[in-house]
């Protein structure tokens, strides 16, 4: 194999990236061919921590699966679980109660602020920046506080159930929250002058990665990534699931499509979930949590698609049905994985620290790319 | 007019600097602000929440009886065979035949912890502990047994 | 009153009073090999333990506090686990060039810790040409880097080396006008002499904004030649997972980290020798009162003092700022700190000539 | 366009089209020989401007495979699923890598998990299996692994 020789015939350095390397944040395995310092080539080798979610789907039921979800995109598992109740409820035609349904969206949008918090740290440590990564961590764990006591555990929460959410809420959820909320607009000025501000990063991300919009619609790019590059793809307010078409909020656009771009969408995406918590942690309607449903779960015999937006892009299921209690196919459409192929276009002709800025904005989390 | 923009990049620059220096300099003044939390001492202290989900545990009273029928739904709901219920049967006094849990084996190795089990037992015999310190020295320890040796079944769970 | 040349020159005193000449001197010699290889591993322990707090403070952790009182005797522990690990070799290394690298890193910031002044009348060689000397002396230090990144056969290695390359042969140049502006000042090149021209204040506040500037430029300089963030190319972690290093283990790789310490407490030395007065204390002008109260801290104190407060800027430096790109990092030096560096040495110069300093 | 538009305009494209009924967006069944053509004319057609694949994927019937893409258009905001059935014994389709470019990576897992081979497709490699993978294509449902799978 050519790999092994660490040169190709045109005498370009051949560099693995991965699997284990700091930068990858997991078992990604890049193989990189480089002119000097300048990529000329990125090839992803994926499947270090492939489990076949889609095959092991097969053999659960309709309540079983989701819990397996929360492994794939384990930064946002409430979105993730999101999908698979939605998918259940819309092929059943069950009711969920306004209480669920608003509860549902809250922890969302606190996963999503989570998922950005870890991004925002890790990849300011990409960077060379180790301390971000530490204040980031703060306001995470705020929100894993709040997360462990409603829902009983800290990043795979399995909360959701097809007709609503597995319990109620903490009676100290909305104090909890409402102080996250002062602590988060204490601290997100600090973001700005550590990280945003600074000379340094902006030379590092602006003009790096470039993609255009008609490219990231081809890559099949979504979420922060495609709207870095100005296209309008927020699942919430295209094709508005649960009460997101009542919710005052808007869909962040950057046009540059480069890296730069790409962080402040996620940045102010954060603000805009703080603006959705806000409208509803005090209008949480009273009632049940979850809709009554039969012990066992069977979708019709059909096709069922579900999207939804994660933190990393738009997530969808695909459920072929048989009519029993099993999927008889499923496909989970990852957001990272078509993020992923569009790295090798992004990346050619930059320098190797261009590279781990590109990583670090499209926000790739391995088990999601490899399910 | 080229001199004038290099001047300003340059101020720019080192401002934007020392907007990040002061920031860092307030947290390495303020040790008020340091959020460690020093694990293994603050046992004592350590608050977990009280819906954490840790382990399995099936809850005894002081009989010793539990409320285990030995349905098998927990083992039905369980997505991957983390639950396995050994059944025998009892005589009851009138002579009669009853089905009761030999043993409810637990693998906690196996648990993801979603609840399931716990959602789908019919007579809530098992519920989840906020216990977290599982770490042992072998494997083979994390397989338990959840009804203590030689308890029954409370009067009146059916 | 107590001060290293008293101890100096009673150990002298002794020496030749017993021996004879020649053999004085040798004892004399291996007595400061000695010193020079103990204040290594001090510095090493105290640096890394300093930066190891600074770093935690920082991020709001509590940093090493398990070891000794308040964790101090963590780098102890650390450098007890280092000298028991196995120091490894690469199969297809070049052996030679992979182990000699390490201890000529080590040599060189040996060699540097000879014309600096610890104290009043305290150095170990008190040379007309230090400044010289010194920028001589620690471009020397590339080529252990080199050496490292070539002999490891690993191609993360050979980056990082190649990087280490370009940075430091740049950097030289502005560290060297910076150096400059204060030789022109003061008008010699020997450390001691330049510490002496500073007893009517430090050039710092004596030479305007010219010298603030040229002290900016030292500062970021040296910051790059010893490899420090936010100029950590060459081992850049989240890009060539340990750069020229990546292959070493051990005592190995104690030494490379070692140096690296003990080169940021070389230049910070010179920094401070250069603008802060050295082992001078804090003098202004006439202001004999002052002048003479400032006079009973010991001139070692003022020096450690002023070197280690620029070691907590480079430290402060490295856990706020993210790191440059290589082509950044170039341009910086050549669009940015040799142009202005220049015209600074102009402006010096001006002032040395017209007598516009203090 | 709602799905009866696109129904008309997709019948005046491609006569032979097959339409299922039933699901939340329009479903095409086509011939796997008429695919390439359709895709390009999908894409390039100004009012349907099919440019965003958001799903590409492969079922397996026991019979035959069932190849299923997910369209979507981000002008107009309308969805289509267009379904080609392969015979499994000799499973080619074309490639649509060059029109949606994100089928590069899609079709290479299709490719390995199910075994379809995508004609004149620029790298058709394993993307996520290992290296030198012998054996059954691991998403069929005849796939058999008795020492990882955990069987219930």
């Amino acid at each position: 194999m050519v790999e092994e020789l660490g040169t190709n015939t045109e005498g370009d350095l051949i560099i693995n990236v991965g699997p284990q390397h700091p930068a990858t944040h997991g078992v990604l395995h890049l193989v990189i061919t480089l002119n000097g310092e300048t990529i000329k080539k990125v090839e992803p080798h994926l499947g270090y921590i492939h489990r076949s979610i889609e095959k092991m789907c097969e053999s659960l039921t309709y309540r079983q699966y989701i819990y397996v979800t929360s492994r794939m995109d384990y930064l946002s598992s409430h979105i993730n679980n999101h999908a698979c109740a939605l998918i259940v409820e819309k092929g059943m035609q069950i009711e969920v109660p306004p209480r669920a349904q608003v509860i549902r969206v809250l922890m969302d949008e606190l996963t999503r602020i989570a998922s950005h918090e870890l991004w925002w740290g890790s990849m300011a440590m990409d960077l060379g920046a180790f301390t971000p990564f530490f204040h980031a961590f703060r306001e995470r764990e705020a929100i894993n506080e709040i997360m462990e006591e409603t829902c009983g555990a800290r990043l795979t929460m399995n909360y959701m159930v097809p007709g609503g959410v597995l319990d109620d809420l903490h009676p100290d959820f909305q104090r909890k929250v409402k102080e996250f909320i002062s602590l988060y607009k204490r601290k997100i000025s600090e973001y700005d002058e550590i990280v945003t501000g600074n000379i340094i990063f902006q030379n590092r991300m602006k003009g790096v990665g470039v993609i255009s919009a008609a490219d990231a619609i081809s890559f099949g790019c979504s979420g922060p990534a495609l709207r870095g590059s100005g296209v309008s793809c927020d699942i919430r307010k295209i094709y508005p699931y649960e009460i997101y078409d009542k919710i005052e909020f808007d869909e962040v656009l950057e046009t540059a499509g480069d890296s730069f771009a790409r962080y402040m969408v996620r940045i102010r995406e954060m603000n805009q979930s703080i603006r959705i918590i806000e409208q509803l942690i005090d209008n949480i309607p009273e009632g049940d949590f979850q809709a009554k449903t039969k012990a066992v779960l069977k979708l019709p015999k059909g096709e069922f698609y579900q999207r939804v937006e994660t933190a990393r892009g738009e997530f969808g299921i695909f459920i072929v049905s048989e009519g029993g209690t099993n999927p008889y196919r499923i496909k989970f459409r990852s957001p990272g994985f078509s993020n992923l192929s569009a790295l090798d276009h992004m990346a050619r002709g930059s320098k190797i620290g261009d590279l781990v800025a590109m990583m670090g904005t499209l926000d790739l989390v391995i088990p999601d790319i490899d399910r | 007019m080229f001199i004038v923009n290099y001047i300003k990049d340059v101020f720019n620059a080192l401002k934007s600097l020392a907007i990040g220096l002061r920031r860092t300099l307030f947290y390495f003044t303020h040790h008020k602000e340091i959020i460690t939390e020093q694990y293994p001492d603050n046992r004592a202290t350590l608050h977990l929440a009280d819906r954490f989900k840790g382990e399995v545990v099936m809850p005894h009273d002081e009989n010793n009886e539990h409320r285990c029928t030995g349905c098998t739904a927990c083992e039905l709901a369980c997505p991957n065979g983390t639950i396995k219920v050994v059944t025998k049967f009892d005589m009851t006094p009138e002579g009669k035949k009853k089905k009761a849990i030999d043993k409810l084996v637990y693998h906690l190795e196996l648990c993801t912890m979603c609840n399931l089990c716990i959602t789908a037992c019919p007579s809530d015999a098992i519920k989840m502990a906020q216990t977290f310190e599982h770490s042992v020295y072998d494997r083979s320890q994390l397989t338990k047994v959840l009804n203590k040796e030689g308890s029954k079944i409370m009067e009146g769970v059916e | 009153m107590w001060s290293f040349s008293n101890i100096a020159d009673i150990i002298h005193e002794w020496l030749n009073k017993t021996f004879n000449a020649t053999l004085a001197t040798l004892f004399e010699m291996v007595i400061a090999g000695v010193c020079v290889i103990g204040l290594f591993a001090v510095l090493g322990l105290i640096l890394v333990i300093m930066e190891r707090k600074v770093a935690a403070w920082i991020q709001i952790r509590l940093g090493p506090n398990r070891v000794g009182p308040k964790g101090m005797m963590q780098s102890m522990a650390d450098t007890l686990k280092l000298l028991v690990k196995e120091a490894m070799t690469p199969d297809g290394a070049d052996k030679f060039l992979f182990n000699l690298a390490p201890y000529i890193a080590m040599m060189v910031a040996m060699l540097l810790m000879a014309p600096i002044a610890f104290a009043s009348n305290f150095m170990m060689w008190n040379l007309n040409i230090g400044v010289l000397y010194v920028s001589a002396i620690s471009s020397v230090s590339v080529i252990s880097i080199l050496m490292a990144g070539w002999a490891s056969n690993n191609k993360y290695s050979l980056l990082g080396a190649m990087r280490s390359g370009a940075q430091i042969v740049s950097y030289e140049l502005s560290a060297g006008l910076a150096i400059l502006s204060i030789v022109v000042l003061s008008g010699t090149l020997n450390l001691n002499e330049i510490v002496l021209s500073q007893a009517d204040g430090w050039w710092i506040f004596k030479g305007h904004i010219p010298v603030i500037i040229s002290f900016i430029i030292f500062i970021i300089a040296v910051t790059a030649e010893t490899n420090r963030a936010p100029f950590d190319l060459a081992e850049a972690e989240s890009e060539l997972t340990a750069g020229f290093h990546t292959e070493y283990s051990g005592m190995k790789f104690a030494l490379f980290f070692l140096a690296e310490y003990v080169n940021v407490f070389i230049v910070c030395a010179i920094g401070a020798t250069l603008f802060l007065g050295g082992w001078m204390p804090f003098h202004i002008g006439h202001w004999e009162g002052f002048n003479h109260i400032m006079d009973f801290i010991p001139s070692s104190l003022w020096f450690f003092g002023k070197t280690f407060f620029l070691i907590f800027l480079i430290m402060w430096f490295r856990w706020t700022f993210p790191r440059l790109r290589i082509d950044q990092l170039l341009n910086l030096e050549w669009k940015y700190l040799l142009p202005i560096g220049m015209f600074n040495l102009l402006l010096v110069t001006a002032i040395a000539i017209l007598g516009w300093y203090f | 366009m709602d799905n009866e538009e696109l129904k008309l305009a997709i019948t005046a494209l491609l006569p032979t089209a097959n339409f299922e009924e039933g699901g939340e967006w329009l479903n095409i069944l086509i011939e796997p020989t008429d695919w390439l053509p359709f895709a390009q004319q999908l894409r390039n057609e100004y009012a349907l401007h099919f440019d965003y694949m958001f799903c590409l994927t492969c079922i397996d019937w026991k019979t035959h495979l069932t190849m299923v893409y997910h369209l979507s258009s981000t002008k107009y905001r309308h969805n289509i699923v267009v379904k080609a059935k392969l015979d499994k014994a000799k499973p080619d389709i074309e490639t649509v890598c060059h029109i949606w470019r994100t089928a590069e990576f899609h079709e290479r897992e299709v490719y390995e998990m199910f075994g379809v081979n995508f004609l004149h497709h620029p790298d058709l490699r394993l993307l996520i299996l290992p290296d030198g993978w012998e054996g059954r294509n691991p998403l069929l449902k005849d796939f058999d692994d008795p020492v990882n799978m955990i069987k219930l």
